[in-house]
């Protein structure tokens, strides 16, 4: 089946208040693009899930696009310095951030992959974090009378995933770096994969066996080259530093739909959806 | 008497703790670690397995690591591919020998603080987040906390919010290594540069110990080793 | 680190009354020199770990080395039909069968490669396995108020996997499917490699993309060519019907023993851990 | 009138069951659907997803599956991989539409009996064990159940243990094809060669219809398919 969408098309289909798996981690292979189409289309109160997340979930943030941030790690890398959008749409009550212990956002997702309610985590013990939070939970396990804590599953609408390469049924290929991309597409209900290429189906077939998402589990396929950047692309392009420097200096909310409006060609540029292999 | 700096001092005296054959994780941000872990490899500890976020397992070098410690240039110099939730797993599993960790506050009790400044929900400053630490110190056997700043609101009475504790073994600053013992954090020794009323003055809690070691200086073979495998200084890029 | 161990140095490890994971799948991929091995050491009081077996936990029963058995499934497939010395050790009480819904072997086989007690399972609600089985239990979501089923985790102390490449550090590929075998070397104490072929590290770093089981899990890597006999393994030989029908035909315990010694020649051929590559 | 068997029927009955689109897994010992799903593939579904135990995504033949519709063919000759762990979680997920399994007993409430005769624990009979079907009968939107068996023994009005029941769609057999509906299972054809008399005689509970219908015969078309894609007459491994 078809499934190439213009990154209008596939970035409508997300509503108000979704709960959003972003692949990648921290400035590698994040779904810039798409991130960028959430912020161009106004959306509301999204549910951003990730374990480490940076650029994409401090931009969101910046246009007020988020209710909620479940992740262990929000920041930029060393050189770069802290999220400033994130930290103050926190700060000031805008939006509520959930934090966990990353491995306990993988065990949420995971609990959705099985479509159980919960996941049992062994190293979540000590501490604060298990007294503010509910969704964590600490009770006794049937079996040995031991204490046990639960994280609540995390059930993602939708999971945006950037990858290298995809074919138009949706069969995608990650190079370097899996992060928690695969969990994330058997977690999520809808799967949308942007990707550098789309590739024909001979090459797919002679690379089948590192196909990470099969095309049965993808709703929609997106072709945006430099989809990630400024965050890294393994094999494609490295870190747009300029880019990010310039914007974590931002303040404006206009200043931030300018830094979006800069990437519109280059996001558009497939916009039509014509065959490129 | 050899000549190094103190991001030099910081990264050889990590590297000591490391015994070969251990598994050892370093999570983003965390050059120090990596290129300590790196250097172990090189010279005391050919059988460390070095695990990172990406997933290469003992990556053959960390040269092109540049702004990243979650790059997948680890994965392409590994010599095989064991990612962050696998990793996570394992020290579940009591098989994870040391974590390497952050942190923005810690207490005298070995409480870590990664989380919030002020009200949990309602942050005076809302700071990164503990990433794995909250499950990574209650379960690696060793955990190593690095940090480049060593001032009294780093090190204080009692941290504003409990992300997590455990098994703390050591944390190293630009002044002191410190260990948790009995339940403290004590003062294993102090860099040669220092004296024990800058380490005082710069700690927010009376500083516990019974004599006053030195932080042994890094070796020649090691200053050495270091500029063959870190020419880029990724190991100072916190200073 | 150099691992490579005899077969019978291997299967020395292995006390009675160990809980050992077999890798592959009814007649595919099974570690069957591994599995006579145990049954030449009398090893006892056996608890067997997979989803479907046929001849590897057949054999052990005729032997009379298994205690329990944890399987969804045991039996030959469609043309050999059933496994006479499994049903034989069950039906006379000699063996516990602990019947598990294949999908409840793999969470439990999560469960401990995540260290935790239990796993919830959403399937599992209705039927008398729920009633019979102590390792099952329903208990109440705690976030949801809703019942939930949980598995208690089976944590094995050996997971023996037979692969067509391995290097002498552990560096293991599987060629072809590779069932549960992964996550069986993530959730055992200790893991064993039996082998087709010991590699060079050139050769394993050429394919390292390809490694299913990195070496620092890797306990011990056996040499054995045929290793999976009769059994399948892919890309080395197909299942070998004639033994297969002789087996299933034998009666007394003495036949069995045979049997086993007829594959001696193969089984020890690299006794001696002689370099091959 | 075309020239068919009852395995050909059989296979052409369980094959027009599955709908375009649809995500259907069959597990081992299983050669029968395996080679409907694909003739379904290759007639009226082109875009069913053929899921199986190996994790070969569509596998573009299934010609070499000889004794096992388990086997690496399977993966060799598949689109893509995506293994039982995985295939099971799709199902907990409700993204299986369909599922193929088995069983020996089988009651008119719809219980599925794969475990025992006799008593659990000692047991008279110990059989092969339900595999996946006490957690894919409940989950997949449509259980499919085929049986080559078709006599009171099998058919009967309440099995010894019940291993399973839930959604339970079809249960196809040499003799008929049964509706699980409101809570019983019905007749829902039965097939040309036999008699309702014949059907009675062989199953161990009241038959429960409205009207009598026959079982559609293959097509001409589908026959001439089943061969070229099943050669060696798999389908028929079971008789």
């Amino acid at each position: 089946m078809y499934k190439l969408q213009s990154l209008k098309e596939a970035a409508g289909t997300i509503s108000n208040q979704s709960t959003v798996a972003l692949g990648g981690n921290v400035l590698h292979r994040a779904p810039m693009a798409f991130v960028r189409e959430l912020a161009r289309q106004e959306k509301k109160e999204l549910r951003l899930v990730k374990t480490a997340g940076a650029h994409d979930i401090d931009l969101l943030c910046a246009v007020g696009a988020v209710g909620t941030v479940d992740a262990g790690f929000v920041s930029y890398e060393t050189v770069y310095g802290l999220p400033p959008h994130y930290r103050k749409a926190v700060q000031t009550g805008e939006v509520k951030a959930n934090e966990h212990a990353c491995y306990t956002v993988i065990s949420a997702l995971r609990g959705a992959s099985a479509n159980v309610p919960f996941m049992p985590v062994s190293g979540l013990k000590y501490g604060d974090l298990l007294e503010h939070n509910d969704y964590f939970v600490v009770v006794e396990d049937p079996f040995t009378g031991e204490p046990v804590t639960l994280v609540r599953t995390i059930f993602p609408d939708v999971a945006v995933i950037h990858v290298q390469e995809c074919d138009e049924e949706g069969n995608a290929i990650i190079d370097g770096p899996k992060f928690e991309d695969v969990l994330m597409s058997r977690a999520a209900d809808r799967v949308i994969i942007t990707t550098e290429q789309v590739v024909s189906p001979f090459r797919i077939k002679q690379n089948k066996e590192k196909i990470d998402i099969p095309a049965f589990l993808v709703d929609a396929v997106v072709h945006v080259p430099g989809g990630a950047a400024p965050a890294s692309c393994y094999k494609k392009y490295d870190v747009d530093e300029k880019a990010l420097r310039e914007f974590i200096g931002l303040k404006e909310k206009q200043e931030i739909i300018e830094f979006v409006r800069k990437y519109d060609k280059k996001d558009y540029q497939h916009e039509r959806r014509n065959r490129t292999w | 008497m050899v000549n190094y700096r103190i991001s030099d001092l910081m990264t050889c005296t990590i590297a000591d703790m490391l015994k070969d054959g251990e598994t050892v994780f370093h999570g983003v941000s965390s050059q120090m670690p990596m290129v300590a872990m790196h250097l172990a490899r090189k010279l005391h500890a050919p059988n460390l397995v070095h695990l990172n976020i990406p997933g290469g397992v003992n990556p053959s070098s960390v040269k092109q690591s540049s702004y990243s410690s979650a790059g997948s240039d680890l994965v392409e110099a590994g010599e095989s591919y064991f990612p962050l939730d696998q990793i996570f797993d394992l020290s579940m599993r009591g098989k994870l020998d040391v974590a390497f960790l952050g942190g923005i506050q810690f207490d005298i009790n070995g409480n870590v603080n990664a989380s919030v400044i002020g009200d949990y929900h309602k942050p005076k400053v809302r700071l990164p987040g503990g990433a794995g630490s909250a499950v990574l110190i209650p379960t690696a056997k060793k955990a190593i906390i690095w940090r480049t700043k060593h001032d009294p609101r780093t090190f204080v009475e009692q941290v504003e919010f409990v992300t997590t504790r455990g098994n703390l073994w050591k944390i190293v600053t630009p002044l002191c290594v410190f260990v948790f013992k009995n339940g403290k954090l004590q003062l294993d020794s102090i860099h040669p540069h220092t004296t024990l009323e800058e380490v005082q003055k710069q700690t927010g809690f009376e500083l516990i110990y019974d004599e006053v070691r030195y932080t042994k200086e890094p070796t020649a073979k090691q200053l050495q080793m270091l500029k063959q495998i870190d020419p880029y200084d990724y190991r100072s890029v916190e200073f």
